[in-house]
């Protein structure tokens, strides 16, 4: 069989490479040659001559094939000089490093068959089809620690104290009710006009408390009025509300 | 060494024809492969020309017979499986424990720490209702249990915990617990 | 039914004991349930106390030599599997896998040679693309799987083969591939 002949034959077959390896792998096997011994610039020449039978037939080439052309041609440049000039040297360094890439393809390759010519699961030999699993997951119980019993304790105790937090702080509420009582314990006693604030309670803590209880006292007083049993009298806007007895006392005997 | 020493305990099947040995292994196989139980006209295709199904399928579970593994027959065919006696040797639970739920585990601290209380306790403690699911949960946990019922109308029940709470949260006692002091050692200070 | 007939047969066997029946059905049942190896280890946790591993399986083994299903000691496990003369027999009627391109294998070789890898690594070597679609093949059949990342720019995947890869070649380990040397030091004849 003629080079070109062959040429032609790997240039019908070149989309079943895989890569311009693969088919400088195959120039070198055609060879009939031990991969160390091939001459790598005829394998230059097959390859270069498969790409130029590919243009020529405009056949659409991935950049790869193009790029190892290139290369290729380069080399070849090269391996034309004559010995002992450094392109030459060069020339010969990058040949070798052809060589050795192949070699490793083709151990690789070898490998590829030896792996496919093993006894396959699958293929040549079976395993269980059916099998059993005696696997059984329980999830039934609980995964229980004491981080996690006393994080959730205390989570509690937090919220209900923060929700006792929104409530308002109870306070101490003097009521209309307790003001009337004390107004009519105390107005017995009563010497003269004296300020309606002589009549809250001791032990006022708060402001407000102070102050709703001069409200209870205020209202307190205002019904004792209506009801005739004291006077109220104030002599100017926002002063002092005095409160006096009426004539005849009649709060202490109501009262008892 | 001694290989199946004893040919008089397994009985040579006096006049039933012993099938060949090449249609017992190919039987076998098929079987042991297959996805599926295998049905005995799939059987026929592959045993060699001459060879009877029940034959060869007799002879092979008389093989198995007694061993880790049996030759049974199932709807649809003939399958191997694992002798029903083993099972529980076999047998590998995996435990994949749950998370308690969070509102049961606050449920659970508050009656671990305020035992024997009743439900309506524990809501006026947790400021909430408690769900029947989530009392439910722990009982069936066997973390708590009832403890009587408290004098106070409609007798309520009173819950506490269990020693399997114990045993869970590795207390020897409940006083083991740590103190409430202790766990609210620096209060949140109102300011 | 005979159970254990002959005391004189089993027990007192001396220094290579004669493993008991009861460890030879569960090693038996347990690696015959699987589909995948079963490692030793496995196999030590269910046998009885004071049954070596290896003893049992050597005796199980040899019980299984040359039946329709062989004992093989693979991917760092035992497995049962088909005897492979009767492999063209079974083809027929038990359905199989897809069979690996010619470039999926060598992609395989490539990997389980100079694993782990990364996808360049994969395509110097080869001085070509790899194709999304071999990589898909490989990763479907289980023989491949990421291991994990080269701590190199934009961090790629690096590539190796998986226990199935040894299950499916029927390796024991990776040190049971040869060298690539040994390899072509018979090179494929050219006819």
């Amino acid at each position: 069989m003629s080079e070109a002949a062959s040429s032609e034959q790997l240039l019908l077959r070149l989309e079943g490479f895989e890569g311009p390896l693969d088919l400088l792998l195959e120039l070198a096997r055609a060879q009939k040659l031990d991969l160390a011994r091939i001459s790598i610039l005829a394998l230059v020449e097959q390859y270069l001559a498969v790409i130029e039978g590919a243009r020529a037939v405009r056949l659409e080439l991935a950049a790869d094939w193009l790029v190892m052309a290139a290369w290729l041609a380069w080399l070849k440049s090269r391996l034309l000089l004559p010995a002992g000039s450094p392109e030459a040297d060069e020339g010969e360094r990058a040949a070798d490093v052809l060589a050795s890439r192949l070699a490793v393809l083709e151990g690789l390759r070898a490998a590829a068959l030896w792996l496919g010519a093993r006894t396959l699961l699958g293929r040549d030999v079976f395993a269980r089809g059916a099998p059993e699993s005696f696997v059984e997951i329980d999830r039934s119980r609980f995964r229980l620690d004491m981080p996690s019993l006393l994080a959730a304790y205390l989570g509690a105790l937090r919220r209900v104290q923060q929700a006792a937090r929104y409530q308002p702080a109870p306070l101490t509420i003097w009521s209309v009710q307790d003001a009337l009582g004390r107004l009519e314990r105390l107005l017995g006693s009563l010497p003269d006009w004296v300020s309606l604030e002589q009549f809250l309670p001791e032990h006022l803590g708060q402001p407000e408390e102070r102050r709703a209880a001069l409200a209870s006292t205020l209202l307190a007083s205002l019904e004792m009025a209506r009801d005739g049993v004291l006077w109220l009298r104030q002599e100017q806007p926002f002063g002092p509300v005095l409160v006096g007895r009426a004539n005849g006392g009649t709060a202490s005997t109501e009262t008892g | 060494m001694e290989e199946e020493p004893l040919p008089d305990v397994r009985p040579a099947a006096p006049a039933e024809a012993e099938p060949s040995e090449m249609a017992l292994r190919l039987a076998e196989a098929l079987i042991f492969a297959s996805a599926e139980p295998v049905p005995m006209r799939a059987l026929g295709q592959i045993l060699p020309e001459g060879e009877e199904v029940e034959v060869v399928l007799a002879a092979l579970a008389r093989r198995y017979a007694g061993r880790g593994v049996e030759l049974v027959s199932v709807a649809g065919g003939m399958q191997f499986r694992t002798a029903p006696d083993l099972g529980p040797s076999l047998r590998k639970v995996i435990q994949q424990p749950r998370r308690l739920p969070r509102v049961a585990m606050e449920t659970l601290a508050i009656i671990a720490y305020h035992q024997p209380m009743t439900r309506p306790e524990i809501e006026a403690l947790r400021g909430t209702n408690l769900s029947q699911e989530t009392l439910d949960v722990l009982l069936e946990a066997g973390l708590i249990a009832p403890q009587g019922r408290k004098e106070a109308p409609g007798r309520p029940t009173l819950w506490g915990t269990t020693s399997h709470f114990l045993a869970a949260f590795g207390l020897a006692s409940l006083s083991e617990l740590p103190r409430r002091e202790d766990l609210l050692a620096s209060p949140p200070t109102p300011t």
